[in-house]
């Protein structure tokens, strides 16, 4: 019953990893790409929860909160991606001027 | 049978779909969700006062298996605030964009903003707390980039990624405490959780995770361009409830689940950030020449007092006295949801009078719209804390505990605070009664001579006067049933001996 | 067996990590989110191993699929502003 | 700059070791259970067998809901802020038979994955990102709507999930179920109307996404009050 807890650190090292990124790097992609690294990190870690083993069945709960917590961030990083759109067309407009 | 808890989140949400698919006829739909979704939030605060704690089962499941509905007395007080505000926000917002295309762009957002708001003060779930926190977030921040223009874009982007590294955050505080506890149930895991690291570090990421979402002090750096940029009924609306809602969170959490178990240095670090909230905060809506950035930077300063309750709480032993500082607290977190939300209504028709929103140069609106500019100044008047405002009596008897409980360095923080306030909200009416420009050789100051301000009819005008009116009037004169409402307010500490 | 199966999700776990740290160091956007996909992709099969594969076709689809082709496309945009934009320049450019 | 990464660095190790350290509390915890057996042995009162599908949309329907109207949040957003970004180039003839060939395999493949969630791996959620994977399909192929509904058919497709699920909710609730409440009987089509509703309008959604604004020619896109 050790796997879940290599598993678990992992989670861990991912959440942390993406933390960093996102206070160290400035690009909006790069941000973005760490926040859904550090939410990647927090889903494995609840996966890692709800693993029981091979015997045992899993704990469907923290899957449930995974499914939905996956579609929250793609739906956060769809609305990011548009105000970078946004951004950059108005900097081009301003160039043009 | 009739769920009015469930109803004051579905019907906003039917309002979203509705006005989503109709675009034509967004303010009537929006209007006809608005009213029944006004009804309901006051039907469960009538049932909190009169019957105490309201729970409902959804799907009939109950804890932990299900998700839990709860509405205590300090939940059906912000969810009565929210809704009044709300009304107010909505009747306002049809004469605001009138003829424009952000019309109807508004009315879906507004909607899901609203059904998020008042899910978030029901909610008795932690990861059910986590989906309404993003589902406002995302609104909030939609909502805000309304007009896209570039300014109001980019704070919004920092806004988005600043609300999503909190609610990542505050995620991770959730699985620590199911991994440890196995309940998301807020009630359950309260029974459950004992002092240790489990304990700590939830309520570390937890709180930290609301704290960015909230903009206290050091995290405010988003909240005044993104609620100084937005549209005048979006500003009002972000700065008086969405704000709030986090604060809110932040004393939920630590009432019910960690304040019996982190211990007092924890509310000692709430307590100096909210200090640094106030006076920085004060300091640059002083400085602020425009309005509206003048109204945000304010909200920074007064989510600050809010934290600055904590510390004081956390001294109290259960009992008479600390239920009547949680009141005042409650007390003032209503006042300044009614007059802030009042304020950026107002700030919004001057501005749309004027063209611009300018303080040095509003003198010629303010003169044309006098009804405007009474919301202004009694709005003014609850934010200073001059009596009778609500605002006057919770901040004596902040004043009051913070020097019995021997806490006397925050009673500098809350002078010089109130001083500061005083400071830019006269600032903002010396302008509105002068009756020559500065410079001597500018022509006198005609109120005619504001060609604007005769579009705005008295209808436009009303909704921010009733909300100053309520901060000032109401909260101030008869504020005694919000402390019987707040007796039923789950506070563990009361029923530990 | 428990021993295979144990250095298995030792390798599996080291494997993550490390991709993850290749695509958070990355610089250049569009290599970044590539790996983000591949990361993701990586992740679900690791779910499916720990038992959760309605997680990982989600993940698979949603978060690497859809995600990832959301910031690719925004990264591309990127590029493709960042290569127009000098055109017009370059005389001011020589100037100084 | 490089001192504050530092700083940042040497923050985020100690946060790691301190978030190792309360995790490795929890998990040496008594509960190590937690909801795994009480759900296991309500899932046959919820109307379908696949346990996460009654998680999501039964003991946990709510969060779902909530769920569905964060994504309809965030097509509104992008909508409010501008105008979709100029279509790719179209395709060649290769590509365009290739597109003829997977995007109807992929819209069956979502239409099983629908089917099939109640009882096996699968959903509303993965059906909808495969019929969404189809839109992005489409869109790099040079169909520049994405295979997307006309505007206002698209603007009910959208809003479909939150409609149905709420409506669902307050029916029951006005026949005396309960809010979310399904009666045994009724839950498994229940949920399969609610799911066929969800996975059309997460589908849409997430193709409307990829487009990353609105696709309607005739706004200027520069909403400023005039």
């Amino acid at each position: 019953m050790t796997a879940h807890l290599i598993y678990a650190a992992a989670g861990l090292a991912l959440v942390v990893l993406g933390a960093w990124s996102f206070l160290v790097h400035a690009p909006l992609l790069r941000k973005l790409v760490a926040l859904n690294v550090m939410g990647a990190g927090v889903f494995h870690l609840l996966i890692s929860v709800g693993y029981r083993g091979l015997d045992a069945p899993p704990d469907p709960v923290p899957h449930a909160l995974v499914l939905t917590g996956i579609v929250v961030a793609v739906s956060a990083t769809a609305l990011a991606v548009a105000f970078g759109q946004r951004l950059e067309g108005s900097a081009g407009e301003q160039d043009r001027d | 049978m009739i769920d009015w808890l469930a109803l004051s989140v579905a019907l906003p949400l039917l309002g979203a779909v509705a006005t989503v698919a109709l675009p034509r006829f967004a303010v009537p739909l929006g209007l006809a969700a608005a009213l029944p979704t006004v009804w309901a939030a006051l039907m469960v605060m009538v049932l909190v006062a009169d019957q105490g704690v309201q729970v409902s089962a959804l799907g009939g499941w109950g804890a932990p298996l299900g998700i839990l509905l709860r509405a205590d007395g300090l939940a059906a007080a912000l969810l009565g605030m929210a809704n009044l505000v709300a009304l107010a926000v909505s009747l306002y917002a049809p004469g605001y964009f009138r003829g424009s295309v952000l019309e109807a762009r508004f009315w879906p957002l507004w909607m899901l903003l609203w059904a998020a708001l008042n899910g978030l003060f029901l909610a008795g779930d932690l990861f059910n707390l986590y989906v309404t926190l993003e589902l406002l977030g995302l609104a909030a921040a939609g909502l805000g980039a309304l007009t896209g223009q570039r300014a109001a874009v980019e704070a919004n982007l920092r806004y988005l990624l600043v609300g999503l590294l909190g609610s990542m955050t505050y995620l991770l505080g959730v699985s620590l405490i199911y991994t440890a506890l196995g309940t998301l149930d807020l009630e359950q895991a309260a029974r459950e959780l004992r002092a240790g690291p489990v304990a700590w570090v939830s309520f570390a990421l937890m709180t930290g995770g609301l704290i960015l979402k909230s903009a206290l002090f050091p995290m405010h750096f988003w909240l005044p361009p993104a609620h100084a940029n937005a549209p005048a009924p979006v500003s009002a609306a972000l700065s008086a409830l969405v704000v709030k809602a986090a604060f809110y969170l932040v004393l939920r959490l630590w009432l019910e689940l960690f304040g019996p178990v982190v211990g007092a240095s924890a509310a000692l670090l709430l307590g100096l950030l909210g200090a640094a909230a106030v006076i920085w905060g004060a300091w640059r809506a002083l400085r602020a020449e425009r309005l509206k950035l003048l109204a945000a930077y304010s909200t920074v300063a007064q989510l600050g007092y809010l934290f600055l309750f904590f510390p004081l709480l956390a001294e109290l032993p259960a009992g008479t006295a600390r239920t009547e500082l949680l009141g005042a607290a409650v007390l003032l977190a209503l006042t300044h949801g009614f007059a802030k939300a009042s304020l950026f209504l107002c700030a919004g028709l001057l501005q749309k009078a004027a063209g611009h929103d300018r303080i040095d140069e509003l003198s010629a609106a303010t003169q044309a719209l006098p009804v405007v500019t009474l919301g202004v100044a009694l709005a003014g008047v609850a934010l200073i804390g001059l009596p009778p405002s609500g605002t006057f009596t919770a901040k004596w008897m902040l004043l009051t505990a913070a020097i019995d409980l021997g806490q006397w360095p925050w009673v500098p923080v809350i002078m010089a605070g109130t001083l500061l306030a005083a400071a830019y909200v006269f600032r903002v009416l010396g302008h509105a009664f002068a009756s020559a420009p500065r410079h001597g050789d500018a022509p006198p100051i005609d109120p005619r001579g504001c060609p604007g301000a005769n579009a705005i009819g008295l209808a436009l005008q009303l909704p921010g006067l009733m909300l100053a009116l309520v901060a000032v009037l109401a909260l101030g004169m008869t504020a005694e049933p919000l402390w019987d409402l707040l007796a039923s307010t789950t506070d563990p500490s009361e029923a530990a001996p | 067996m428990s021993a295979l199966l144990l250095a298995l999700d030792g390798l599996l776990s080291i494997s993550v990590v490390a991709l993850a740290w290749a695509t958070v160091t990355r610089r250049e956007p569009r290599q970044a989110v590539i790996l983000f996909i591949a990361f993701g992709l990586l992740l679900a099969l690791v779910w499916a191993r720990l038992r959760a594969p309605d997680v990982a076709l989600a993940e698979a689809a949603i978060g690497a699929g859809l995600g990832g082709a959301l910031m690719l496309a925004a990264a591309r945009r990127a590029l493709i502003q960042r290569d127009a934009a000098p055109s017009p320049a370059p005389p001011e450019e020589a100037g100084r | 700059m490089k001192r504050r990464e530092a700083a940042i660095t040497a923050l985020v190790l100690v946060l790691s070791v301190v978030l190792a350290w309360a995790f490795w509390n929890a998990f040496s915890g008594p509960t190590g259970d937690r909801l795994a057996e009480l759900t296991a042995t309500r899932v046959p009162e919820s109307g379908v067998t696949n346990p996460v599908t009654a998680v999501l949309l039964n003991f946990r329907a709510y969060d779902t809901l909530l769920e569905l109207a964060v994504l309809l949040a965030a097509i509104l957003g992008i909508w409010a802020v501008g105008k979709a970004s100029p279509g790719f180039l179209p395709a060649g003839a290769v590509l365009r038979a290739l597109v003829g060939l997977i995007v109807p395999l992929l819209i069956i493949a979502g239409g099983y994955m629908l089917w099939v969630g109640g009882h096996a791996p699968g959903g509303a959620f993965q059906a909808g990102a495969l019929l969404g994977a189809a839109g992005v399909t489409l869109r790099l192929a040079g169909y520049p709507a994405a295979g997307l509904p006309p505007e206002a058919l698209l603007r009910v497709t959208i809003g479909l999930g939150v409609l149905i699920f709420t409506l669902c909710g307050v029916a029951l609730m006005a026949l005396g179920y309960g809010f979310l409440t399904y009666p045994l009987d009724l839950a498994k089509w229940l949920i399969l109307v609610i799911e066929t509703a969800a996975t059309l309008s997460i589908g849409a959604t997430l193709a409307a996404a990829y487009l990353g604004g609105r696709a309607d020619p005739t706004d200027s896109g520069d909403g400023v009050t005039r």
